[in-house]
């Protein structure tokens, strides 16, 4: 019991990272630049898709990942220039809007070229094994890997933001783009080149989740909520906060539904507590939201207003 | 209206995640209707719309199907909760509605309905075959698995029905959960004899590959739409012998089969799952019915035609009892990798014989 | 170092520039003065290509940059100390100060001692400082530009008494060293003490400029314009 | 007697003590100065006694009643207005509605849904009363947040005036004002007295000096000293802390 | 002020098509057109109700689409019951909407901008995954209703031209009653909490009352719509309040243009008739639906209405 506590435990904290990884591209453009960018979802998604197609064009997912990059990257580039840099002085409702039509447009234009069906990677044979945790259990050796990229791009970003000019020009950038230009930075190129990164650490985390999960025209949209929840729950504006808010809500998600029915059974007979359980299940997270927002209305690292 | 013309109203999920199972129906029914040519002998016009799966929108459309079009036959749809938004604008109106994929309990029981045909199998009867293949095996610890919907629910009371061993656990999870690491630790604890899992579409494809990374290959997996020609292309490797309950696989050895798969293969570049199938042998049916009636205009005689399901069927035998529904074979299917490289199921073995579903008693026809 | 002529400038349909014209020079201390809403800051704005010019024509340092991007024109020498102060409230002091740093002879320790102040708040953000401790912010954040033509509007809005002097004696030094200086403020008396010239703004023109001597020679302007 | 009492007043934000054990007594009817320092606390104490920001511990008492622990709202019910030092307005209604909004505060029920309010000649008239006191009539149909930042001033005061409170918070009002403008709330502010208690923060000494009937200057969370204005003025400590030597002259 | 009289024309006009439609259908022996148009009703009522809390209290809540759940499981569940009246119908959604919203909406508005939204989109998830285990109501499958609503014990709704004309007296209805509502105290009290809610304070109002009782009044608002589209699909299911629909309401009061009411309702009409107008001239519509959407944010700084206003 006591073992598999622990081992739920690292499941959840696994998929807090997953979760948290693939929020990075998004807290860098919603978080800090503050731009409320509803095609974080698809350009993730595109970014699997794309890695599934250069995995089968080179024949190997390290390739596929390292094309996926700059191609992503191109993606926000072009993007950037068309839409986004016309609306970052726009109310938000407006880069709502804006980006909704992007996620009709771009999941549209998956469904042409990739077909509707979903699609997978095949994982490299060196990571596709387990390893021997303790008895029976055993634990993916790509979830390893998972785990390094997330951490990795945690301590990249907060590093960044937190530490360097740009990220200060960014933060800075976020709240008043007239004043850091008149202070003599091209505050549109920046933004040019962050958010472009911010769709390339999109396409890595969708190419990162290819081998585990499914591709298909679906599965942006799926992560969206989830990875605004987390944003959220975490704090606008704060890398930590998001980091903090993912590993949460893995962990809060994994242990709910693993624990959750053993506990309420503890607190009502069986039959009602199965009712229960299934009735909460699916709410977990966002019991969670409302009661942190309730608490700490600007998240658990967000600046109070 | 023009008497030569049979207008067919194609409904099915064409966008959003759901369409592949709707492009394979329409694609299914599409390759029939262009053998046939003209179906039932008359002039066939085929309007085909997009239900979005979205309930409401699905209501619409029927209406505007059937007022609009005026069609006289309503095929559609693939998903349990629009085949409930359309059945009264369809019914209603007098058209015939011929569901090639959804099958709820509801309209094969006590709401069973004279305008009403499946063609595909009571959505509890696949389950109830798996149910019965672990019963049969020996099992007597198994492990259920089913998102937390009414469908998933369903699904594990199927099962149950025909398996009477121990359930080692029993979880409903998320729609569209992602990760499974958490059940699948749980699984990996326990070790039972078989895991049974009811996993639709892409939460089907995220179960099965880190099932297999987590290692628990070993433990059987039993499956019902989880594993099929619609997700082996994501789930490949992964999947590899696997098991599922189906009243049909690819590799069935029939003429009628051969030509449907062939045809369906060459046209579409893939390989069809039981959606195409149904969608095919739906197509077939109203010809085989309209040819016998002599025409549309005579519904009470279209009925009773179609009652008599004058066709060949690519699955073998296929008959309807008294509530629309079919009565049919259903086998234990195991994913394979054939020799052309792509992935499909294939019989293991027959299950159940002329198999009616459990809810026909409580149909009143009228 | 700065000319400005026939500048006109509206928001939206309303233009609130007509024509605004004058220079200033190299090491010269200029103010711009005149009644609320007369048109000061949107001549700042626009010299700033923060608003655009409808005509006319703003060279700095020779070169013409009518209508070039903001950090364009900051990067030609101007550095800005905006009305309403403007810090970036996410951003702590430090942060503040450093961010836009250009290399000079404005470093963060010479803000600091001039600014003792700021360094005992380093690590408060923007809004967590009071009105005066803001403004201070705003003029370092603008010397650490290491303009060669600072622009202060509403120069020293909130700022006690002795910090306000101690504001003077800086921008006196900052003349000394041979920087220009376009100045905003309402204490006119203590701004005659070491500008050189003064520029007066009235519904958007420039009515009136020349020197101290001929601003304190000249009763009816101050009376007129000013009302003071 | 005195209309405000407070004690012990305190409040930090982390280490920092902004407030601390303050005391501060203002009499009915009286204009009461604090000046001090960037940073002394100044606006921090108007926003405790505002009820914007809560307190650590202390007492103020209004007109006999502890305010501790009321709502800003409910304080400006009981009489206390507040102008802000950092301009806060209505900035797409106009200079008109956003004085028109608190006169309606004033004047009771604002659970009406029905008829429009645009049309209340009521509210309209004493709005455009207030902007006139304050020198802004000329803009009433502009919207407040495109008026320039010295009649954004203006209309911070106009609104404070609006709710006509027993005692009004003004924290710098002259700021940001010109020279013209600047005499004109000066003269706004000697026409109130009386009729209205008034504390004022502001950093211009001129009008301090003329205006304050009492000064007290606050210096890092303490009151160091109360006095008259010419008290004041020649405490050698206020002129090194705060005054320097041009106010001190 | 000069909208005013602008804004009342447009309605007039936009009101008079929707009044004659029905005619036009007979004309064109299109009866199918009277149903999108009910539903399009349905969608405008309930956009007109988020646009009163986010055009004017600058409550963006992404979860209205929860009242038009509440609204339509009134109905089935009422139906069920045994209780067919239209007026004990929307009572009941009026209701259940009231409690909802006075529960959700206290806590909701501790928090503000983009928290309020996702807070306010956690509620009406819990909604929604409340009626998918709803068993007795069929699940996330819903239920199908027997018949629509009854109006004093008469089954008249079942004709659509009806059942048409109430959604519309109901729309028009609830169009002026906003419209009076923004005009009055109270509305100036609830832009003036979305301007500054610091400064309302500070001038003695509790801006959480009015806050509150605006997101009550919205929530009813919608409820009604979930009533009308309950009976126009003769079908309730969750998916009626999955955060799609609260998306697509947002996009649709967004689409029209914020804050003038009327924009709402226009954003829902045009939106819905885009959508069907464009499904019939290709497969690929949500491309063309979404570059729409796109052009419009683009060279429009309001919305729809911002194409119609003249621009310097
Ligand atoms: N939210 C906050 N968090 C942390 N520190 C704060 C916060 N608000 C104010 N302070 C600090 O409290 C001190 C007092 O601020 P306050 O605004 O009261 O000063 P003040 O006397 O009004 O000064 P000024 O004359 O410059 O307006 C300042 O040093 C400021 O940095
Ligand atoms: N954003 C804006 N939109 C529309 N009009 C504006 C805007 N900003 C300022 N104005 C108008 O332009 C005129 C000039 O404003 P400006 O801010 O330049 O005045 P100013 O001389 O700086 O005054 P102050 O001393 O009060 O700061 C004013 O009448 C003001 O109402
Ligand atoms: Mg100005
Ligand atoms: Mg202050």
């Amino acid at each position: 019991m006591t073992n598999l506590f622990l081992l739920q435990l690292l499941n959840g904290m696994q998929f807090g990272i997953l979760l948290f990884l693939i929020a990075a591209g998004l807290t860098l453009v919603f978080g800090i630049m503050d731009f409320v960018n509803l095609a974080h979802g698809v350009i993730y998604m595109v970014g699997a898709y794309l890695a599934v197609t250069f995995t089968q064009m080179t024949g190997s997912y390290g390739l596929g990942l390292l094309l996926t990059l700059p191609a992503t990257l191109l993606i926000g580039l072009v993007l950037e220039l068309l839409v986004f840099r016309k609306l970052y002085d726009r109310p938000h409702l407006d880069q709502v809007l804006a980006t909704f039509g992007l996620v009709m447009i771009v999941t549209e234009t998956v469904e042409i070229v990739w077909g509707a069906a979903p699609l997978s990677v095949q994982m490299p044979d060196l990571l596709s094994g387990s390893v021997p945790l303790v008895g029976h259990l055993r634990y993916p050796v790509f979830r390893l890997v998972v785990i390094g990229a997330g951490l990795a791009t945690a301590i990249g970003l907060w590093l960044v933001i937190t530490r360097t000019r740009i990220g200060m020009r960014l933060r800075a950038g976020a709240t008043n783009r007239a004043m850091v230009s008149a202070l003599g930075v091209d505050i549109r190129k920046l933004f040019t080149i962050i958010f472009a990164f911010g769709a390339m650490l999109a396409g890595f985390a969708g190419a990162m989740v290819a081998p585990i999960l499914t591709v298909d025209p679906g599965m942006g949209e799926s992560v969206l909520i989830l990875a605004f929840v987390v944003i959220v729950i975490g704090g606008i504006g704060s890398v930590k906060g998001a980091f903090a808010g993912a590993l949460l809500v893995g962990l809060v998600d994994t242990l709910g539904r693993s624990f959750g029915p053993i506990l309420l059974r503890a607190l009502m007979d069986p039959a009602a507590a199965g009712q229960a359980g299934r009735v909460l299940a699916p709410m977990l997270v966002y019991i969670l939201m409302a009661v942190i927002l309730a608490v700490r209305p600007a998240g658990l690292f967000g600046a109070k207003t | 209206q023009d008497d030569d013309t049979l207008k067919i109203g194609l409904i099915f999920t064409l966008s959003g995640p759901g369409a592949v199972l709707g492009e394979m129906g329409r694609d299914g029914f599409l390759l029939a209707a262009d053998q046939i040519g003209e179906i039932g002998g008359m002039t066939t016009q085929i309007v085909v719309v997009d239900d979005e799966q979205k309930p409401d929108i699905a209501a619409n459309k029927a209406r505007e199907l059937v007022e609009r079009d005026e069609v006289d036959i309503v095929v559609g749809p693939i998903f349990s909760n629009i085949l409930g938004a359309i059945m009264k604008p369809v019914t209603d109106s007098g058209a015939i509605l011929i569901s090639p994929n959804a099958g709820t309990s509801n309209f094969a029981g006590a709401e069973c309905n004279r305008n009403f045909f499946v063609t595909s199998y009571q959505n509890d009867q696949m389950h109830e075959v798996m149910g019965a293949y672990a019963q049969e095996q020996g099992y007597d610890n198994v492990f259920l698995l089913a998102p937390n919907y009414q469908a998933g629910k369903d699904s594990l009371a199927g099962f149950k029905h025909s398996y009477k061993g121990n359930v080692a656990g029993e979880i409903f999870t998320q729609l569209g959960q992602l990760d499974y690491s958490a059940e699948l630790a749980q699984i990996a604890a326990m070790q039972p004899d078989a895991v049974f899992a009811f996993m639709p579409g892409g939460m089907g494809v995220n179960l099965v590959k880190q099932y297999r990374q987590a290692g628990l290959e070993t433990i059987p997996f039993l499956s019902a739409f989880t594993v099929d020609e619609s997700t082996l292309p994501a789930q490949q490797d992964a999947a590899l012998g696997f098991f599922a309950g189906s009243n049909w696989a690819p590799d069935m050895d029939n003429p009628q089969n051969k030509e449907f798969v062939e045809a369906y293969e060459a046209k579409y570049g893939k390989v069809p799952a039981t959606y195409a199938m149904q969608a095919y042998d739906t197509a077939h049916l109203i010809d085989g019915a309209i040819r016998e009636a002599g025409g549309v205009g005579d519904k009470d005689a279209l009925i009773a035609a179609l009652e008599k399901a004058p066709f060949t069927s690519v699955r073998g035998d296929f008959s309807f009892g008294p509530n629309h529904y079919p009565v049919q074979d259903f086998y234990l299917t195991e994913v394979v990798r054939r020799e052309d490289g792509n992935y499909a199921t294939s019989v293991v073995k027959k299950i159940f014989d002329d198999y009616a579903d459990n809810y026909v008693g409580e149909c009143q026809m009228n | 170092m700065l000319t400005v002529e026939g500048l006109q400038a509206a928001y939206g349909q309303s233009q609130v520039l007509h024509d605004i014209g004058f220079h200033v020079a190299e090491g010269e201390v200029v103010t711009l003065l005149g009644r609320n809403g007369m048109g000061k800051t949107t001549t700042v704005s626009t010299i700033f290509g923060l608003l655009p010019a409808r005509a006319g024509r703003v060279t700095i340092a020779g070169t013409d940059m009518t209508n070039a991007a903001p950090h364009r024109i900051a990067r030609a020498g101007l550095g800005l100390v905006p009305e309403g102060r403007q810090v970036f409230p996410t951003l702590d002091v430090r942060e503040n100060l450093i961010a836009m740093a250009r290399p000079g002879q404005w470093t963060l320790d010479r803000v600091l001692a001039l600014f003792p102040r700021l360094g005992e708040r380093m690590s408060h953000k923007g809004n967590q400082l009071s009105g005066g401790e803001q403004q201070m912010l705003a003029i370092g954040r603008a010397l650490m530009t290491n303009p060669r033509l600072v622009v202060l509007d509403e120069a020293t809005e909130g700022l006690a008494p002795l910090i306000r002097d101690e504001i003077w004696a800086c921008l006196t030094q900052l003349k000394a060293a041979g920087e220009s200086i376009l100045i905003i403020d309402k204490n006119v008396d203590a701004l005659t003490r070491f500008a050189d010239r003064h520029v007066v703004i009235e519904k958007g023109r420039t009515v009136w400029s020349g020197d101290n001597d001929a601003l304190r020679g000249t009763p009816e302007i101050k009376e007129r314009f000013l009302h003071v | 007697m005195s209309l405000l009492k407070v004690r012990n007043l305190r409040k930090s934000y982390g280490a920092l003590k902004v407030t601390d054990d303050l005391d501060l007594t203002v009499e009915e009817g009286e204009l009461h100065a604090i000046i001090g320092p960037n940073g002394a606390g100044k606006s921090t104490l108007i926003a405790q006694l505002s009820g914007q920001a809560g307190s650590d511990c202390g007492s103020v008492r209004f007109a006999g009643a502890e305010m501790m622990g009321r709502p800003m709202h409910a304080r400006v019910r009981a009489g206390i207005s507040r102008s802000f030092q950092i301009t806060s307005i209505l900035p797409n209604f106009t200079a008109l509605e956003n004085v028109a909004t608190a006169v309606q505060a004033r004047q009771g029920s604002s659970f009406r849904f029905f008829s429009p309010v645009a049309e209340e000649h009521g509210l309209n008239d004493q709005a455009l009363a207030a902007l006139d006191r304050v020198g802004i009539a000329d803009r009433a149909f502009f919207h407040a947040g495109s008026l320039s930042h010295g009649e954004k001033r203006q209309l911070e005061l106009a609104i404070a005036l609006a709710t006509r409170p027993r005692l009004l918070l003004l924290d710098e009002p002259l700021a940001g004002t010109s020279g013209a403008e600047a005499e004109r709330l000066v003269e706004v502010m000697r026409g109130l007295k009386g009729d209205v208690t008034l504390v004022l923060i502001e950093h211009d000494m001129d009008a301090v000096f003329s205006l304050a009937d009492r000064i007290s200057v606050l210096v890092y969370g303490r009151i160091v000293a109360t006095g008259s204005p010419d008290a004041i003025r020649d405490d050698p400590q206020v002129r090194a802390a705060y005054l320097g030597e041009e106010e001190g002259a | 002020m000069r909208l005013i009289p602008t804004r009342a024309w447009a309605a007039t006009i936009l009101f008079s098509a929707f009044a004659i439609l029905p005619l036009i259908a007979v004309g064109l022996n299109d009866s199918y057109l009277i149903v999108i148009a009910t539903r399009i009703l349905a969608y405008a009522i309930a956009a007109l109700a988020l646009d009163l809390i986010l055009g004017y209290g600058g409550m963006v809540s992404f979860g209205h689409a929860a009242y038009l759940g509440i609204g339509a499981y009134s109905v089935a569940i009422l139906s069920r019951a045994g209780f067919t009246d239209l007026g004990l119908h929307m009572l009941a959604a009026i209701a259940g909407a009231a409690i909802f919203a006075l529960v959700t909406g206290a806590i909701s508005l501790r928090t503000r901008g983009i928290y309020f939204i996702m807070i306010t989109l956690a509620f009406a998830q819990m909604a929604y995954f409340f009626f998918i285990s709803l068993s007795a109501y069929g699940g996330d499958d819903g239920v199908a209703l027997d018949a629509r609503s009854t109006l004093f014990g008469h089954n008249v709704l079942e004709d659509d031209t009806a059942l048409y004309y109430t959604a519309l007296t109901l729309l028009v209805g609830l169009y002026l009653l906003a419209v009076a509502i923004t005009r009055s105290r109270f509305g100036r009290v609830l832009t003036g909490a979305r301007e500054n809610p610091v400064r309302m304070q500070a001038i003695g109002f509790s801006p959480f009352r009015y806050q509150l009782t605006a997101f009550v009044i919205s929530g009813c608002m919608a409820a009604i719509a979930g009533v009308m589209l309950a009976n126009q699909t003769s079908y309730v299911s969750p998916a009626f309040m999955n955060w799609h629909r609260s998306g697509e309401l947002v996009v649709m009061v967004v689409f029209g243009g914020i804050g003038n009411l009327l924009g709402a309702v226009a954003g829902a009409t045009i939106a819905l008739l885009l959508e069907e107008w464009l499904a019939l001239l290709t497969d690929h519509w949500p491309l063309l639906f979404g570059l729409i959407l796109v052009l419009v944010v683009l060279y429009s700084r309001d919305g729809l209405s911002g194409l119609f206003r003249r621009r310097p």
